[in-house]
């Protein structure tokens, strides 16, 4: 009974806080909600007993991906509103809404076939933290070492990127190339 | 030895013909005249040879030379056979060749393409040749399409002359005679190789003798087809209505073509066709088609005969009365009197050509003037000319002793024996036409005033040799009918036998006496109109009947607008309409459409990543809609 | 009972609002945002599949999922920097320099 | 010499790379060698061809990838080898008789190249090989059109191309589709063609692969209604490349029906007997009044050159070793006389630098040895016999009298048509009076124009009174590909259709 309660709770939580990520003018609201709702995801996680994979959500998302973006934010005016044309709305919500029709449609209809096997079965009585681990080092090792390898790449992409000519001031109206030209005359 | 000759009566032609192309750019030379007629007199004594021989002997010679085509299971060899009716027409083919080459050594004399001209002449007489010696109907379409060919040529031998107005010159000009001759034997020969494939798929050959021994075993609907396919291909070469214009229109050719081709052998390739197939037309199962031919021929002969009566040009009214006289022929072998109607081919080859020389010289003499209103009195300067076309017209005429008498008066006998009452009285009436026209163009030409002065014209006789060569043929046009009975002998051991019946039999001099009453008639009342001089009468002239056969019915004006005119056009249409705006257009739409498509598609990279967003978010959802729709049917 | 059905619903609006948020944002970082939402609900699917299968997966995948979330936070914040300095703005239809 | 094919095809290709380090005043001279050779190379090949034998004969066969069983495997029968020599012949001919200055290496070196696409294309016993050399053998026409020809060129060209090229590639598709099956059924892959022969399809996918093939195929052919390409490549095609094009370049649609789908899908092909009798009625008759309704000579024979191919298409769907052979010779026939007639046109319009009609008129006075020969081509066009042109003619249309004796008849009108539009078109231009000034100062054929074209001139007659030499190697490999077909045949109409020779029965 509580799971029920659970599910609606968290489900209407999720759907309108990322309600709030989207429509939101104002990036911190937007990046708040987004925070919220990834807690709230994880609550989903648990709640289907996948404990481990709510753990990391919570380490990865809303740890480290959400600090990343509030780092971000700094280097960019948030304070202010986001003016944007928001233009075909009509279009958007059309696409949106009928995107999500038809999805709803899909997974709302019953499924035929009950002769799916598990390829990798939970085993009862481990806990879901040594089954993942288990399979993840075993069959999935070395998809495990790529994703880790990506993650290194990414991080030394990120810290190129963002660590090029930090010695600039980003909040003076000057443009890139105008801090180029002004690199060069010195 | 006999084998040789065959080889060389065949091959004679075309030595001369090579040999006279040889020169066919250079000027003129006698020699190349005489070479080449010398090498005809060779083929006529081979053929002469051989004629003799088969009478002798009785035995057809059968050569084979090579094989020609052989595909699947067809196989045609180049093989040739010599019986008695190929002899017959061999014969008369290379000796009236012979006369018209020698004759053409004096008539062409001025032109400047004389070798050339003799390169066709004798090119024809090879292909005319093959078409009567060889032993299958595939040989007899290579002679079929040869002499065509030939005949193309020869019509459009003045090739230089332009295109007059049909008012100015009803045959426009040589070479549009000569296009329309080539392509109305097209229409035909293309019954013809119909025919031929009848043949061969349900014989499963087309020698003569494998076809004709098979032809009992076949059904009746199969013979009739075969029949009547062959029938077109002889009505084109032999100018049947309705495809009968060209041989008028091919006079525009020189004279002598127009003595071998369009009279002595040419036309009456279809008349030997039908003989050669008599096993097949003579059948039961085909009496319909065979009447056809008969009625066909009878009105032909009649038809032709009224468009003679009134025509003013010299050649034409000879070409008319060549029509009409195919149509004889075709009614005799259409009523089952083959030998008649190989020997009425063979009488008629000679007097007919002799008329046509004549007529030659005449047109020499006039320079080039054709229309007889404007001759007369000619017999004072060209008394020989005058005889030997008097001679001819007396033998067309059908009056006794003559050759026509005997031929054309057996014909007639064999529609009264047939019962055919209607042919028979056709034929009569058409008989007293032919000896009117006939004799009104000779009084007119040679009798009379002399109008000719008018026009400045100093008419002279033609060269003595010429004249002595178209002595044999005089001889023959007189003497030719009393070779009857032994021809008749001769060629019977392999045509069918006709006799008259009994009764015929009997009254045979009272039918010969009406034929000769009316033929007769024919003669005195051009004699009483025409003889002292020409009184133009403007009523008559302007008479409804008689411009209707003036203008030949107007058929030719009927064809051009009905057929020419709007072949031309559909063709126009479906080059500009069709081709140009459906077919290619299309193609090009479709290759426009992908361009444009392109085009506005090219909108589509904004460089705006929201537009790309949008889109593919818009390909997402139709790839979802597609997989619902998919999962829901499926 | 809350079946799989349910979850996958969910998740299925869940993506759909980070689609109109694709769509409808023309801020960069605002995109970022909206393609971590629809990252998420597709990890809702994958660990409701695992669930209901008793296959683990569906969690494999999830995970995956976030390590290329990471990564893609970590490269194109990057580049999204490297962007504003260089146009002092973040409004696509400002950066529209792909235009034909 | 057991490569002499894959001497064949790469010789000028080897050749025509050497081309580029020939000097330019002498390339010509070098192209008409390496073309002799290569015909004196396809000449050897029929001495020491064996007629008797029905089968592919110096067959080549080096596997290429052999996981997807692609081998270079080549071989010639009865029905290429004559193709392959009249390719060799024309190019030949066409090259000796050129009067392009211009560029004079590059064109060499293209007709090189593309002699060896056409070599390729009629002797490759396996699929891919096959394609490759159809598709390669667009490149060099393209560029002979694109770069030498008149002023729509480029519009001429690529339509040329895309058209032809749209074409092929569905029937790459249906090649694939075919080892595919191939592989399924077998478990292996091939390409080769006489493996593909072995199939025995249902009747369902021989339909499919009919028509995969079909648009490949009917494109070059080119049937109606794909043909509007022609007379556009034609017109503005220099002289060498209309030859070509009409002479060889149109072959590889007939050969390729009879090389792939008569005998792979026997049974799709007596189904489609009725189609493509209309289709190539349509285009008899059809383009044979376009044909007289063109204002420019090389129009006209662009136009007749389709008609005559649908003489070809009907020929080929006879059914019967008459009708089959007849078709295989009248592709001969035709690439010569077309060829020649190009040629001729060619030299005309060397002369006046105009191809329209009403320019002429009364040239037979001014030319008359350009008027000889024209007429000889003329009279072999419209398939009079004892030229080349009739036996072919005669035989598909005997053949197809099997099939269906009114659309025989109706086929049977172009020797009525033919000679309507061929008559008109010579009469307009050589017979009447000499009206043009232009045209009194004509020079008639110069002795190279004529001696190019004696040749021809010489083969028209000869093949025309004694096909025989040509005709019985055709003949028999025919022949055997009709019994094969009939054995292969799964329907009972097809097995009817299929007329096996009575003098193979049993035999070959």
């Amino acid at each position: 009974m509580y799971e029920v309660v659970a599910f609606y709770l968290f489900s209407g939580l999720t759907i309108g806080l990322f309600l709030v990520t989207v429509m939101s003018k104002n990036i911190l609201y937007a990046m708040t909600s987004l925070a919220a709702g990834m807690v709230l995801i994880s609550g989903f996680f648990f709640i289907l007993g996948a404990d481990f994979l709510g753990v990391v959500q919570l380490i990865a998302y809303v740890g480290a991906v959400m600090a990343l973006y509030s780092f971000a934010m700094m280097f960019f005016d948030a304070t202010r509103d986001i003016k944007e044309k928001n233009t075909n709305s009509a279009l958007v919500f059309l696409l949106g809404g009928l995107s999500a029709l038809v999805l709803v449609l899909m997974f709302a209809a019953p499924i035929h076939s009950d002769a799916i096997t598990a390829l990798y079965p939970m085993h009862e009585g481990v806990g879901n933290a040594q089954d993942v681990g288990i399979v993840l080092f075993t069959k999935y090792l070395i998809p495990f070492e790529v994703a880790a390898l990506m993650l290194l790449v990414a991080m030394i992409a990120g810290i190129i990127l963002a660590g090029k000519k930090m010695d600039q001031s980003l909040t003076e109206d000057m443009s890139a190339d105008e801090i180029l030209i002004q690199k060069d005359e010195k | 030895m006999m084998e040789n000759l065959v080889y060389i009566a065949l091959f004679a032609p075309l030595v001369s013909s090579l040999f006279s192309a040889l020169f066919g750019m250079s000027k003129r030379q006698t020699f190349v005249g005489v070479i080449a007629s010398t090498l005809l007199f060779i083929s006529f004594l081979a053929s002469a040879t051989l004629a003799s021989h088969i009478v002798s002997t009785g035995t057809p010679i059968h050569v084979t030379m090579m094989d020609w085509i052989s595909a699947g299971d067809l196989s045609i060899p180049f093989g040739f056979l010599v019986d008695q009716v190929s002899v017959t027409m061999m014969t008369v083919v290379t000796l009236v060749s012979t006369v018209v080459h020698i004759y053409s050594i004096g008539y062409m004399d001025h032109d400047k393409s004389f070798n050339r001209f003799f390169s066709y002449l004798s090119a024809f007489v090879f292909s005319m040749m093959i078409l009567v010696m060889s032993d299958n109907f595939a040989g007899l379409f290579i002679g079929w399409e040869g002499v065509g060919v030939c005949s193309w040529l020869l019509i459009g031998f003045w090739y230089h002359k332009a295109d007059v107005s049909r008012e100015e010159n009803p045959s426009i000009s040589p070479s549009w005679a000569a296009n329309e001759a080539f392509i109305v034997n097209r229409i035909a020969d293309l019954g013809m190789l119909v025919g031929l494939f009848i043949l061969y798929w349900n014989t499963g050959s087309l020698q003569y003798d494998v076809v004709f021994e098979t032809l009992p075993s076949l059904s009746g609907s199969v013979l009739n087809a075969a029949a009547i396919f062959l029938f077109i291909g002889a009505m084109g070469k032999s100018a049947q209505f309705p495809l009968h214009t060209w041989l008028t229109d091919a006079m525009e050719g020189p004279t002598p073509v127009s003595a071998l081709i369009h009279a002595a052998t040419m036309v009456t390739a279809g008349v030997f066709l039908v003989i050669r197939a008599n096993p097949l037309f003579g059948m039961e199962e085909v009496a319909g088609v065979s009447y056809f031919i008969a009625a066909l021929g009878t009105f032909v002969a009649f038809f032709a005969a009224s468009m003679a009566l009134v025509n003013r040009d010299l050649k034409r009214i000879i070409a008319f009365s060549t029509l009409s006289q195919l149509g004889y022929m075709f009614a005799a072998a259409g009523l089952g009197a083959y030998w008649i109607a190989l020997f009425h081919l063979a009488a008629h080859a000679f007097f007919k050509a002799l008329l046509f020389l004549g007529a030659g010289n005449v047109m020499h003499a006039m320079h080039d003037e054709l229309d007889i209103f404007k001759m007369g009195g000619l017999k004072k300067v060209m008394r020989p000319t005058y005889i030997y076309m008097g001679l001819a017209s007396l033998a067309l005429a059908g009056i006794p002793f003559f050759a026509g008498f005997f031929s054309k008066d057996a014909i007639i006998e064999t529609a009264w024996n047939e019962g055919t009452l209607v042919l028979w009285a056709i034929l009569v009436i058409t008989a007293g036409m032919t000896a009117f026209y006939s004799f009104r163009q000779v009084f007119l030409t040679f009798e009379g005033d002399e109008r000719y002065k008018a026009f400045d014209i100093h008419p002279h006789e033609m060269y003595k040799f010429v004249l002595i060569a178209m002595s044999p043929l005089a001889l023959l046009a007189v003497v030719a009918g009393f070779g009857m009975g032994s021809f008749e002998h001769f060629v019977t051991t392999l045509l069918p036998e006709y006799h008259m019946s009994e009764h015929t039999h009997h009254i045979a001099w009272l039918l010969g006496l009406v034929v000769l009453v009316v033929a007769v008639g024919g003669i005195a009342y051009a004699y009483k109109k025409y003889a002292k001089g020409l009184k133009r009468d403007e009523a008559l002239e302007n008479s409804f009947i008689y411009q209707l056969l003036a203008n030949q019915y107007y058929i030719p004006q009927f064809y051009e607008a009905f057929i020419t005119k709007p072949y031309a056009m559909l063709s126009e249409i479906l080059w500009k309409e069709v081709d140009m705006k459906i077919v290619d257009a299309t193609v090009d739409g479709i290759a426009k459409l992908l361009y444009k498509s392109g085009d506005g598609a090219r909108r589509m990279q904004s460089g705006n990543l929201s537009n790309y967003l949008n889109w593919m978010a818009v390909g997402a959802v139709l790839l979802l809609l597609v997989a619902a729709f998919s999962a829901m049917l499926g | 009972m809350i079946g799989l059905s349910h979850y996958l619903i969910v998740s299925a609006l869940i993506f759909s609002i980070g689609l109109v948020g694709v769509l409808r944002r023309r801020n960069l970082l605002m995109l970022f945002f909206a393609t971590e939402v629809m990252l998420n609900a597709v990890n809702i699917a994958f660990a409701a599949i695992s669930h209901y299968y008793n296959d683990l997966t569906g969690q494999m995948f999830a995970f995956f999922i976030i390590a290329i979330a990471a990564s893609e936070v970590a490269v194109g914040l990057g580049i999204l920097i490297v962007l504003y300095k260089k146009h002092g703005t973040l409004d696509l239809d400002d950066l529209a320099k792909m235009r034909g | 010499m057991d490569n002499i094919l894959s001497i064949l095809v790469f010789f000028p290709a080897i050749a025509g790379l050497l081309g580029f380090i020939v000097d330019k005043e002498s390339a010509r001279v070098y192209g008409i060698t390496v073309a002799a050779i290569e015909f004196l190379l396809s000449i050897w090949l029929w001495v020491s061809f064996d007629a008797s034998n029905a089968g592919m004969q110096f067959v080549e066969m080096i596997p290429l990838i052999p996981d997807f069983g692609v081998s270079y495997y080549l071989g010639v029968d009865g029905i290429s080898l004559f193709i392959l020599i009249m390719a060799a012949l024309m190019t030949l001919i066409g090259m000796i008789s050129m009067s392009i200055t211009e560029n004079i290496k590059n064109m060499i070196i293209t007709l090189l190249f593309l002699e060896m696409t056409m070599m390729g294309v009629f002797v490759a016993l396996d699929a891919i090989i096959f394609y490759l050399f159809w598709e390669l053998s667009l490149v060099p026409m393209l560029y002979i059109i694109g770069a030498w020809g008149g002023n729509l060129r480029i519009y001429a060209s690529v339509k040329f191309f895309l058209y032809t090229f749209a074409g092929s590639l569905i029937m790459l598709v249906g090649m694939l589709f075919v080892a595919y099956i191939y592989h399924n059924l077998t478990g292996v892959w091939s390409f080769a063609i006489t493996d593909w022969y072995a199939l025995v399809l249902p009747v369902e996918y021989q339909l499919w692969l009919f028509g995969a093939f079909f648009f490949g195929f009917a494109i070059k052919v080119p049937m109606f209604p794909f043909h509007t390409w022609l007379p556009y490549a034609h017109g503005q095609a220099p002289t060498i490349g209309s030859v070509i094009l009409a002479a060889v370049l149109l072959k590889m649609g007939t050969y390729g029906f009879v090389r792939f789908s008569l005998p792979m899908f026997p049974d799709a092909s007596v189904m489609m007997i009725t189609p493509i009798a209309v289709i190539s009625i349509i285009m008899i008759i059809y383009t044979a009044m376009v044909a007289y309704a063109q204002k420019d000579i090389k129009q006209v024979i662009a136009y007749s050159s389709v008609s005559h191919m649908g003489i070809i298409m009907l020929g080929i769907f006879a059914m019967n070793a008459e009708g089959i052979s007849g078709s295989v010779f009248q592709m001969l026939s035709h690439g010569i006389v077309s060829g020649a007639l190009f040629m001729l046109v060619g030299m005309i319009y060397d002369r006046r630098h105009t191809k329209m009609l009403d320019e002429f008129g009364g040239l037979a006075a001014v030319m008359p040895k350009y008027a000889v020969i024209f007429g000889i081509m003329l009279m072999a066009s419209v398939g009079l016999p004892l030229t080349i042109g009739f036996v072919g003619e005669f035989l598909v249309l005997l053949g197809f009298y099997q099939i269906s004796p009114v659309m025989t008849l109706l086929a049977g009108t172009s020797i009525i048509i033919g000679a309507i539009y061929m008559l008109t078109i010579y009469k307009r231009t050589f017979f009447g009076p000499v009206t043009n000034e232009a045209n009194k100062v004509l020079k008639d054929l110069t002795p190279t124009e004529t001696w190019s074209l004696i040749p021809l001139v010489a083969i028209v007659i000869w093949l025309g009174v004694y096909p025989k030499p040509v005709l019985e190697p055709i003949d028999n490999s025919v022949k055997a590909m009709l019994e094969f077909m009939d054995e292969k045949a799964i329907t009972k109409e097809a097995k009817e259709l299929i007329i096996v020779a009575k003098s193979n029965q049993g035999g070959a």
